[in-house]
């Protein structure tokens, strides 16, 4: 996890950081534009349309109300917890978000500046590699709670508590499901590393199962083959982590009015906003990352991509460059895939009561979950034989 | 000063900080705030110790859910801040305090008795060193198989509590029937 | 088959059989469980066949199949295998144990059939069988006790087996308990053997048996085998311990020819004659044994006489019959003991189902009183019974004629016999007549009694067949031990039995061969004195029922004495029984509530007083506990390092 | 003053650290009246517990101390969730969550 091992790699991989985060943070205005303009043309009705072309400068004009609007403390709120928490809530999912490998590392040969010599460097294009990442992520994210009870409890009222309590033992309830269901995984590929698991769902279909060799050249090596049950159960634990509707029984305007953030305006509401997209961000790049083939292209192994580029480059750096943009772009395009089935959804499926909720998270999913992690092992176990 | 030694008196100064906060804080929920702060730092000095699953599995089971439920409870029942948060009695919290005292000297000299007597010695372990897989995988290894029966007690165990829990929980409380 | 396989079936099979029909036993029909049960005793006697048949094919000497399981237990130089062994004796016992066990299971099938708890029943008496096998097959006496024990209990559950009729369940207790003072005595023998000898294995006890006589007290060895054959008169039923088998008749029938004819009673004289080198180096036991044998056969003959139920004749026989295998015991003839163990297994078991077959058929009336002329109504059981009885009271060249001669034969000539315990028994033989001719008389033959409403009928064919085969067996099973005397007479019969038996049976010191003149004058004594009993029995109770009433008023007083059995009962409630419940009582008066419960009050009070004062340390202050366990670590902590 | 204590990090770094936090957690439950602060305390303790296991795992190259970590993180667990039912009861008994209500528990 070292920063480097000279003032340029330290520079490169601090630069890194900051421009993910912000790469995170400045997805959340387009996501905001498409989630109105998806929601508008699922309803049958234009959405914003009328600041800047197709309503993209809307964003901007967001952005100014929420930095303009009027900075209030509720009387009975406890001060330093109801700043802390809009703070807090950006924290995890930024953290996690950065653990996310989202290309092939970009080689960098070594080069002559400032009189000495540099190099060669090898950059990931994430924040930070940890060898058990995924339950680093999981760890991460499941800081997300106190957020919720910190602003719920802070705001010094009774929805907001009520709120908080509801949205922080649903992401407790649901992470035991989510954290189960990834378990069959983790067995598949045999790793925590996020990397490794990506490589290994390169090329086509293909595995050993009693010692034959099963190739079938058709479909891509991802995980949702191996793992279907395990890719629906993650994916709806990753709605009720993230607050989302059809589970997002912590807002409700009839009972709760707004649910933890009711007394947060402006540029702290704000921010809650862009921790609850970095959860759904999070979520759609684990899906990616454990069903879809990561970074991947279907079909093509990274080891041919990577003759493919050396053959149209003259430089080794300028191809693994070109590799990196090419993985770069199929990683986002699946991504961009998974946030918009997220608003898909939400605009599509009613919400639940909150004991179908709990019903769902205790009763169905996590004995699915069990029962899909005991069937991997047996399948893995068996298929080794 | 390296950077490693940046980073244990860092997370040193921050676990004891917080931690003393948790017994100072007049108020319950802060008390259970600074000890997830306390945990989050013992994840991070087991990531120093390249105990890397470990350190997940305190944030998820101590940060993420334990102190999760702590946080939960004071907030349901609204504590204000204690009225009377320590004990009353000026000589038996004295006692108290002494023997604290006297324990930490005590535990500290040990400590420091004992290294220089062991030395400073540090095994290498092929399976330690790594990004936390092979340790993972050997863990794993060693829990289903020397550590079994540990294991599958701690599973009744568990499954006793959760039956406890779920029956004190679920009765009109009390100490006393009404 | 390898023979370990073949024991485990062996005793295994009845263990299932029970099992099955214990854990389902509301849910089989008769039927089923019956057949269940039968079908595991048949398997066990098949196995047994083939280990008898393969015990045979060995060499003379050596005949042995041994099989260890596992070690059962060992403590410090105590160790005893889960080992079970098949000789010449124990082949005998298994061979009765199964095929007579198989025979009385189909006929209870029948007998039983309209009962509500036959599953319960056929799961008892697999039990009972398995059990039995333990007690045989054992290769020392802490198995065989440990059967001796499970034939105990089996047959209180099913002496008791119609327990809501508070009478049965009363006799159930009390074979239990009358068992239960022979077992400690039983105990007792294992003890001073085990401190004897240091082992519990039979062969390894017979074998060391003349040495450490030679070198050792002989106290010891004849305190063990007293102590032995105390514990075999509670389960064989001799004098004093025998009062339980009479009223051990409350159970079903089947069960009193099994248990109570057949098998367990025999369990005594089979223990005796498997350490015969122990006991004939004890003579002193076994002039014990032989009057104790002599005497009950003539005790128990004279009440026979007296009794009307027919399961209680039967029952006096019994105990008469087992007083002679003790006397033949006690003479040395091991020999002729399991001779007639084996004849009369076979007419008992016979004769008590026959009796069951009759009381079936007369709806369940036991007063031979109200029987009479039964022989047309019941033609198969009559011809059976009649073998039965023409074995029993030693016709010539039936079974029980060979085995009964022989016994007198070595009582009289014996150097550990003589002619008194002769003489008794060859009044037992002449009672035995005249006591089985009146059951007969009364039961079969003469004037019907039977009272209107009752109509006897005859029994199904799965109650008869088991009859006629233990008839051919009652006559024929004889043969097998003809005695040189006659045996010369009929082509030079050999004596199969002897010769089967003879390297397992110690010979009697100063044995000299008897003379063919003197046992041809003694047989001839005892047929001769049966013939005439038999007749004047006939004529008493046939042609001129009056006589014995005439004669029961004119010797009233020994007329009462007898059929009151004695006042044994009487005697032993009003000399044991109420003063042992005195002492208890004035015992736990004067000392269990007036002295030790007053001690003990004293003792908790004080307990009591002291935890008050401590008790004050407990405030309920957790912290303050805490606070202690600190304290605590302090101290510990610094003695630790300042050391 | 010697700086190789303050450089050089090795286990008695970690055995101090997590022995002055086992004080700091006994301390709280010696001192504090409220359950839930108990309860918290104690986890304090535990994990104290936990850092000089993995600290030892390190610097003996076994990884027995981990899984002593699993197994005190489990009983932690398992002790939370009594704590709390117990407190929740005492709550709604008292409304109030006081060490001292305990003390009705005394013979």
């Amino acid at each position: 996890m070292g920063m480097g091992k000279d003032i340029f790699e330290i520079t490169v991989n601090g630069l890194k950081l900051v421009v993910i985060f912000l790469m995170m943070v400045q997805m959340v205005p387009i996501l905001v534009w498409l989630e109105r303009r998806g929601s508008a043309f699922i309803q049958d009705r234009l959405g914003p349309n009328r600041v800047g072309p197709l309503g993209l400068m809307q964003l901007l004009a967001d952005a100014v109300k929420f930095l303009t609007k009027e900075n209030f403390v509720p009387d009975t709120a406890k001060p330093f917890l109801y700043y802390a928490a809009p703070v807090f809530a950006l924290i995890p999912g930024a953290v996690a978000f950065s653990a996310i490998p989202m290309s092939s590392p970009i080689q960098v040969g070594t080069f002559e500046m400032f009189g000495s010599t540099w190099g060669p460097y090898t950059f990931l294009v994430q924040g930070y590699e940890i060898g058990v990442g995924i339950v680093f992520i999981l760890g991460v994210s499941s800081l997300a709670a106190y957020t919720l009870l910190m602003a719920g409890w802070g705001s010094g009222n009774k929805y907001t508590l009520m709120g908080a309590l509801r949205a922080s033992a649903q992401t407790i309830s649901y992470e035991l499901a989510l954290g189960l269901s990834i378990v069959g995984v983790i067995m598949l590929y045999g790793t925590f590393n996020l990397t490794e698991m990506t490589l290994a769902q390169q090329g086509p279909l293909s595995f050993t199962f009693l010692g034959n060799n099963v190739t079938a050249s058709w479909l891509p090596n991802w995980g949702i083959f191996y793992q279907p049950l395990a890719a629906i159960l993650f994916f709806s634990a990753a709605f009720a982590e993230s607050n989302r509707l059809p589970f997002d029984l912590a807002e409700g305007e009839s009972e709760l009015v707004g649910g933890f953030h009711t007394e947060y305006g402006g540029f702290k509401f704000n921010m809650f906003f862009i921790g609850e997209y970095g959860h759904m961000m999070i979520a759609s790049g684990l899906m990616v990352l454990f069903f879809f083939g990561g970074y991947t292209i279907p079909y093509v192994s990274v080891a041919e991509l990577n003759e493919w580029a050396a053959s149209v480059t003259s430089t080794a750096g300028k191809a693994s460059a070109l590799v990196a943009l090419i993985h770069f772009l199929a990683f986002n395009v699946k991504f961009a895939f998974f946030m918009w089935v997220f608003i898909w959804v939400r605009w599509t499926l009613p919400r639940f009561r909150y004991d179908q909720l709990m019903d769902l998270g205790w009763k169905t999913m996590l004995p699915w979950a069990l029962a899909n992690t005991i069937i991997t092992a047996f399948v893995i176990y068996i298929a080794s034989l | 000063m390296t950077a490693d030694a940046f980073l244990f008196w860092f997370l040193a100064f921050v676990t004891l900080a917080s931690g003393l906060s948790v017994i100072l804080m007049s108020n319950p929920i802060y008390s259970a705030l600074c000890l997830a702060m306390t945990m989050v730092g013992i994840s991070a000095l087991f990531v120093t110790l390249n105990a890397f699953f470990i350190a997940g599995v305190q944030l998820i089971v101590y940060a993420g859910a334990v102190m999760v439920l702590f946080t939960m409870v004071i907030m349901l029942f609204d504590l204000k801040k204690d009225v009377q948060a320590f004990t009353k009695g000026k000589f038996t919290g004295a006692v108290k305090i002494a023997s604290v005292g006297l324990l930490a000297g005590l535990v500290v000299g040990a400590i420091a008795m004992s290294v220089s007597l062991m030395g400073e010695k540090t095994t290498d372990n092929p399976v330690m060193v790594g990004t936390g897989m092979e340790t993972t995988k050997a863990l794993g290894n060693i829990l289903f198989s020397k550590y079994i029966f540990g294991f599958e007690a701690l599973g009744v165990l568990l499954l006793v509590i959760a039956v406890g829990a779920v029956a004190l929980a679920r009765s009109k409380g009390g100490t006393h029937e009404h | 088959m390898n023979h370990s396989l073949l024991m485990a079936i062996l005793i295994l099979a009845p263990f299932v059989g029970f099992l099955i029909n214990g854990a389902r036993y509301k849910k089989h029909s008769g039927n089923v469980a019956g057949s269940i049960a039968t079908v595991a005793v048949a398997i066990s006697f098949i196995s047994a066949i083939l280990l008898v048949v393969d015990l045979i094919s060995m060499p003379a000497e050596g005949r042995r199949i041994a099989v260890s399981f596992f070690e059962w237990m060992a403590i410090d130089k105590f160790k005893v295998n889960a080992g079970f062994v098949v000789d010449q004796i124990s082949a005998i016992m298994i061979l009765v144990i199964t095929g007579v066990g198989t025979l009385i299971h189909l006929f209870s099938i029948g007998y039983m059939h309209h009962d509500k708890g036959v599953a319960k029943y056929f799961a008892y008496l697999n039990l009972f069988i398995f059990n039995m096998l333990l007690l045989v097959l054992g290769d020392s006496l802490l198995v065989m006790f440990v059967g001796w024990e499970g034939v105990g209990l089996c047959s209180y559950l099913l002496i008791g087996f119609w327990f809501t009729d508070k009478e049965k369940a009363a006799a159930g207790m009390k074979a239990f308990i009358t068992n239960r003072i022979g077992d400690a005595a039983f105990l007792l023998g294992m003890f001073v053997l085990f401190i004897t000898f240091g082992t519990l294995n039979f062969s390894e006890l017979n074998a060391l048996a003349p040495t450490v006589a030679e070198s050792t007290w002989l106290g010891a060895l004849t305190l063990g085998t007293l102590f032995l054959f105390i514990g075999a008169t509670g389960k064989s039923a001799q004098i004093p311990l025998y009062v339980w088998l009479p009223d051990a008749m409350a159970g079903p029938t089947p069960v009193s020819a099994l248990i109570h004819a057949a098998t367990m009673v025999t369990a005594g004289v089979y223990m005796i004659v498997r350490l015969n080198p122990l006991f004939i180096m004890a003579p002193n036991t076994m002039m014990v044994i032989a009057i104790i044998g002599a005497a009950t056969a003539v005790f128990a003959a004279t009440i026979g006489i007296t009794q009307n139920d027919i399961k209680k004749v039967l029952a006096y026989s019994t105990v008469s019959q087992l007083g002679y295998m003790f006397l033949a015991v006690g003479v040395g003839a091991f020999g002729a003991a399991m001779f007639h163990l084996m004849t009369h297994a076979f007419f008992k078991a016979l004769m008590f189902l026959g009796s069951g077959s009759v009381i079936h058929g007369m709806h369940e009336e036991q007063d031979i009183r109200k029987m009479g002329g039964l022989k047309k109504y019941m033609p198969i059981t009559h011809i059976t019974f009649v073998m039965g009885w023409l074995a029993i009271i030693g016709t010539p060249l039936f079974s029980g004629f060979f085995s009964k001669d022989e016994i007198l034969a070595y009582a009289f000539h014996s150097p550990m016999g003589s002619p008194i315990l002769w003489a008794a028994g060859v009044v037992g033989a002449t009672l035995t007549a005249f006591y089985m001719t009146r059951l007969m008389a009364l039961t079969f033959w003469g004037k019907s009694r039977v009272s209107p409403d009752v109509h006897p009928h005859e029994s199904s064919a799965i109650m008869t067949i088991p009859l006629i085969i233990l008839a051919i067996l009652s006559v024929f099973a004889g043969w097998i031990g003809v005695p040189h005397v006659i045996g010369e007479h009929l082509g030079h019969m050999p004596n199969f039995w002897e010769h089967w038996l003879h390297p397992m049976i110690s010979p009697i010191p100063g044995w000299t061969a008897i003379d063919h003149t003197t046992e041809w004058v003694l047989m001839g004594c005892s047929v001769g004195l049966a013939t005439v009993s038999a007749i004047v029995a006939y004529q008493f109770y046939v042609k001129s029922p009056e006589t014995p009433k005439k004669i029961a008023e004119s010797i009233k007083p020994v007329y009462n004495l007898v059929n009151n059995k004695y006042f044994v009962d009487e005697a032993y409630f009003g000399g044991i029984i109420n003063p042992l419940i005195n002492l208890s009582k004035n015992t736990w008066y004067y000392i269990d509530v007036n002295f030790i419960d007053k001690m003990t009050f004293w003792a908790g009070d004080l307990v009591r007083g002291m935890g008050s004062f401590v008790r004050s340390v407990q405030t309920g202050n957790m912290q303050q506990y805490a606070m202690y366990i600190g304290i605590g670590v302090v101290v510990a902590l610094s003695f630790v390092i300042m050391r | 003053m010697n700086t190789e204590f303050i450089t050089n990090i090795g286990l008695t770094h970690y055995l101090v650290l997590a022995a002055l936090l086992f004080v700091i957690g006994m301390a709280g439950v010696l001192v504090r009246r409220n359950v839930i602060v108990l309860l918290m305390s104690i986890e304090l303790m535990l994990n104290s517990v936990n850092l000089t296991f993995v600290a030892f795992s390190k610097y003996l190259g076994i990884l027995d101390g981990h899984i002593m970590v699993f197994f005190v993180m489990t009983i932690a667990a398992a002790e939370a969730a009594v704590g709390l039912a117990l407190a929740v009861s005492i709550f709604k008994r008292f409304n109030e969550v006081n060490i001292r209500f305990f003390e009705h528990l005394k013979g």
